[in-house]
């Protein structure tokens, strides 16, 4: 009875990797205009993160990790969200929180060793990038706890990887979410690899949304390089939760081309030939084109527009994002408390008065 | 003018529920999480009644998870709410660490305040009760070096209700201790209604000329029965209940050390790490010329607290702190 | 599809609630020999359980851990084991100790605050009770892989309640016996409380055997009181993890009669009313004496002798457990190292240069 | 009699991998686990080839879980095996904390040595090499207060393999912190095969008289850039390398200060609750009346390690240390 347990999950897909829509469970909402805010959104996230890329290469921010082929999974999931829920970003998730309204400057300052980097635009509740994995799992159970509390309709939506799956957290999170029925919605990527650990040896499941089944609750299985499931079966996990019908799990299966981070290399790991394969195989980009060209919704010229559009935002950021040479020091001490606290006062103190001296 | 408070006569335990109660009356913000904190009352009984008193919404046995519980309460109180946690024992902490060392202590730091972390860990703490393996753990000074969060030792009822709320007040994480030895060792009196014993001053509660000594928790008792039979013996002592363990009350210690010139320290955790080494820096820091004889601490071992039918070997007593008096004062 | 997982996992049952064979699955093997030997061990632990109960209320001990209910559960556990197996008891386990060879007067002596309750006789690999809830669960996962990697065919079953099944080091220790395929058997007694906090409100799942989907291993769910239930699926398991099959979860459905501790009082958050129906109902012990009557192979002077003979053993148990006075305080300072460390070395010389003074 | 050895030039880092080839090849219970330290060799290269060499039963990548990994290994060291564990970072040990804790440092003690911890954690910690948040904790402090670990940090790659074999043939376990900022800080002679230098013994790194200088793991080289400019100030200066952090070398720390009186502790971690103040109360106890100035502690700061821009600024550096010899040796 066990083996069969995957069958139950199978991957959910609405445009396969031709571009066909292969069903039609939203047909009447996949308009030119969503294919075009999908598209919009996703290539200035791929834009965005070779930027990232190079301006690591170029010494002009430190280690960066990049999200190329995981677009579908983060865009999708992301504008399935609206303003006032809340978001808790891996560190691989810039594609979504730009998409969720992140200011791009400050993602780029997170990578060039900036605390602004944490800090999202007033009014956005995007927390900031979990680096101890899994952690973040139990924040978003908690703010999604307090809406609840609160009485009003805000959802929490939380992005973690394959990997994140094995740790502790992830498990108390998705219990303490089931057991008080909270609105949360745990956003798995499965890209396959936890830095150069295969998920088979992760975890003997074969899927991670049978997880779900632990605690009862929703489970599902989403192609993640097809930005349609991704945000229509979000949409639905992301409604259910509104409506007080508590959390769900998702897994997109997804992969990342590139390296964990900058400072890593996949070669050593895992076969590179299988990235371009995939690449070629199911690309979240150039799946939606395809889709958008056999609806009819493309345009050659809008296309290049908005990618002229996107560089040109990117550019910006980076300028603005280049101007910060250094952070006052007393950043360092004044945000330890919300009250004055002597040792980290005469430490500050100390420390100016050591720099004034130089 | 003069105000009429009324008081009540309560132990450190009762202390303890009636601040939480208060809270919980006073601010609509104030949750009560942990294990058996609901229905069950908490198994120090420090929640007795508020279940009852404030529902299920507010007063929230959780799961058998302290990650999860303190972690899913940093959300909470990133998100309006003040959570109280109880650790059932302060040796059940540790599978929450992770969550307060990189989480809760941080994220006012990591995020310019633009979100903060207003919470309460509360759990019963040190030996002295007969308790079964890791209940007696004393582990204070794990949270003295953590930055980003502040730790509160009370030592007698009214401190405790005063200072549990200056906790629930303090916009950031406070870690409360809660000396179990002493939860009932009799009663104090305890003014009814909200009040605050500020954090991070210490509490004279002895003058004297010759020496100095600190204690918190259930070890002031302990420094003070100390203290008495020295007298006799002709030592006067300045004995300091510290109260706040971070951060340290630096003024009171360098007073009195510039006046004694001598210093005991006692706890019970383990000697080595211990907070006691902090305060002999602080000492060394301010009050170096004022010095006369080597600063004695009086401390566990660095074992783990051993079997309940050798805790009473373990923890400091009144004779060790005298004969830790006798060597300061005759150097 | 979710809703019915627990259909998936009925409760096995061999022995009913009057002691009726409701399944011919061991039929040839469920010998008088064999339920003799049961009756032996469990009324053993029963009057070993009301000892323990008993001095803690005339202060011999200090608090004690009630688990009468559950000696099926852990009596057929702990009986389908072999010499070498590695066991890992909770704090409530005393029934599967003693029933696996432990020492009564060290079980006694953990309870009266002596670290020789944590010293199984030579040759036993009991590890001592666990206090921090669910984290043996990783150490029995550790010592099954040790014997896995050394080629012997030794497994190790670890205790856990329903309660630990919360805690992160579950999901962990179930993940990496699953991942590295270890012979461990996840043994846990749903006795449907954790302290105060009833089963519905630890976890939303209506089943714990269900847990198991989450790491593809067998899981199954067995009636805890029914101790011919309880050894032969246990054996089962322990034989599949012998035979290099891997890990196992098991849940056995129980009940304690009594408090949580000795310091605890069920009334608080309990309906006693509901222990005792389940005592006059389902009590593992009535049972299988019902079982043993019906099939003719009960004989009360063998049964007076046996709980006579049980009754002499204990009462030795307890002279020589209060032989034992006071420990040498060196112990406190011996074992901490292998080897010398200075600090606790000058801290023993002080300790004892002190004591030798007063 | 001298025995020719054979030594190469290394960097830490290779000195770290030599260590743990010469074990895997000398001893078939030695075994390695972590993330990513089979097929990748780790996210430092420090298992770079041993999986290739001893196979996948011996090297083993385990899935991304550190309580589970730190878990497991204490049964596999209780059952016969000595588990080599990496953490990938320190700022990753805390989700472990309960399992070292409560126990890895305790089986021992709680079993009158019947089950045993042969294990060694290492960790890569320390900043300086601008990496993201939470990767740059130096959290040693947390376990020299933790009965029942040792605590070693090399600060080059001589000592690295000598205490890392030490570490590993210790009958307990040793948490072994490898400064990533000097992981590749040049190279040193290292003896190949089998050898060991002694835990517990701190190292002369220069002799001097007027002051001495306190030091471990990447702040070493901080301490004896001060040392130097101050030696040419004409200000002699004493440098010790600690080495071992619990138990730490009280002979060699009294030696140096009865002969100084003046003395000097640098280190990365948050000054409150810092191994400092661990050596400030060793000087008090053994070394009173020979000081004739306070200890300077030269730490990071009570704050968390801010963001890398600010790391520098964070970090002890020559500068504060010299300042804190003349304001020694001045007072
Ligand atoms: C608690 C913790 N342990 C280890 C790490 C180091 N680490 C960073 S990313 C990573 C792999 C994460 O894999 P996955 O969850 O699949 O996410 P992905 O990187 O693939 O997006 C590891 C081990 C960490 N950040 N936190
Ligand atoms: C980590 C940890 N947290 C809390 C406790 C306190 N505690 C002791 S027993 C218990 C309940 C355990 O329930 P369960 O796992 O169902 O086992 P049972 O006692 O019912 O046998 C709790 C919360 C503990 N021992 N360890
Ligand atoms: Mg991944
Ligand atoms: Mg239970």
């Amino acid at each position: 009875m066990n083996t069969s347990i995957e069958s139950q999950f199978p991957t959910y897909q609405i445009i396969d990797g031709e571009g066909n829509m292969v069903n039609d469970d939203y047909k009447s909402e996949i308009t030119e205009e969503l294919a075009r805010k999908f598209y919009e959104k996703m290539i200035f996230a791929r834009l965005f993160d070779r930027k990232g890329v190079n301006l690591q290469r170029q010494g002009r921010i430190g280690t960066y990790v990049p999200f190329e082929g995981q677009e579908a999974a983060q865009i999708g999931s992301a504008l399935a969200l609206e303003d006032g829920d809340w978001m808790f970003p891996t560190y691989r998730d810039h594609g979504a929180t730009s998409a969720f309204g992140h200011s791009l400057k400050n993602i780029f300052l997170y990578w060039r060793g900036f605390i602004e980097g944490c800090v999202p635009p007033e009014g956005k509740n995007i927390f900031p990038p979990a680096v101890p994995i899994a952690s973040q799992i139990l924040h978003a159970t908690g703010t999604a706890w307090a809406d609840k509390k609160k009485g009003n309709d805000r959802v929490s939506l939380v992005y973690f990887g394959d990997g994140a799956t094995s740790e502790g957290d992830f498990h108390e999170g998705l219990n303490f979410a089931s057991v008080f029925n909270v609105p949360a919605i745990f956003f798995n990527q499965n890209n396959g690899f936890a830095i150069s650990l295969p998920i088979n040896k992760q975890m003997k499941s074969k899927t991670i949304a049978q997880k779900a089944l632990a605690y009862d609750i929703p489970g599902v299985r989403v192609d993640g390089n097809d930005i349609f499931a991704v945000y229509f079966e979000t949409k639905k996990a992301v409604d259910r939760a509104r409506n007080g019908e508590g959390p769900s799990l998702i897994e997109a299966l997804t992969w990342r081309y590139g390296a964990h981070t900058t400072t890593d290399d996949p070669t050593k790991y895992r076969d590179q030939h299988e990235s371009h394969e995939r690449r070629e195989k199911y690309d979240p980009m150039t799946r939606l084109e395809k889709f958008m060209q056999k609806q009819g919704y493309w345009d050659e010229e809008w296309a290049e527009e908005v990618q002229k559009d996107a560089s040109r935002r990117l550019d910006e950021a980076v300028e603005e994002m280049e101007k910060v040479e250094k952070s006052d020091e007393a950043v360092m001490f004044d945000y330890v408390f919300g009250t004055d606290v002597w040792p980290v006062e005469e430490q500050k103190q100390a420390f100016f008065a050591d720099r004034s001296e130089r | 003018m003069t105000v009429a408070i009324n008081t009540k006569k309560m132990t450190l335990v009762q202390a303890v529920t009636d601040g939480l109660r208060t809270m919980l009356e006073e601010d609509e913000r104030v949750l009560l999480l942990g294990e058996d904190v609901g229905v069950n009352g908490g198994v120090f009984r420090a929640t007795d009644g508020l279940c009852e008193a404030f529902g299920e919404e507010r007063v929230i046995d959780t799961p058998l998870a302290e990650s999860g519980i303190v972690g899913t309460s940093i959300g909470l109180a990133m998100n309006g709410f003040i959570p109280i946690v109880e650790i059932q024992f302060l040796g059940f902490i540790y599978p929450a660490f992770n969550q307060i060392m990189t989480h809760a202590t941080r994220i006012r730091a990591r995020t310019k305040g633009r979100f903060t972390v207003p919470m309460v860990i509360r759990a019963p703490y040190g030996a002295g009760v007969r308790a079964p393996e890791i209940h007696s753990d004393s582990a204070e000074a794990l949270f003295t070096h953590m930055p980003g969060i502040k730790v509160v030792v009370p030592s007698n009822p009214y401190d405790a209700k005063g200072l549990l709320i200056a906790s629930i007040e303090d916009p950031d994480p406070v870690l409360f201790l809660e000396p179990m030895k002493i939860y009932r060792a009799g009663k104090g009196e305890v003014p009814e209604g909200k009040y605050t014993v500020e954090i991070g001053k210490g509490n004279r509660l002895k003058e004297g000329e010759d020496v100095s000594i600190f204690a918190w928790g259930a070890m002031v008792k302990v420094a003070m029965d100390a203290a008495e039979k020295m007298e006799e013996k002709g030592v006067s002592c300045d004995v300091i209940d510290l109260r706040t363990l971070y951060p340290l009350d630096k003024d009171i210690i360098a007073e009195t050390v510039q006046k004694t010139g001598r210093a005991v320290i006692v706890h019970e955790a383990p000697l080595s790490g211990g907070v006691g080494s902090d305060i002999v820096s602080l000492i060394n820091d301010t009050s170096f010329l004022y010095m006369r004889a080597p600063i004695e601490r009086v401390a566990g071992f660095d074992t783990p607290m051993p079997f309940f039918n050798l805790e009473d070997d373990y923890i400091p007593d009144s004779t060790r702190v005298q004969k830790a008096i006798e060597k300061a004062v005759s150097f």
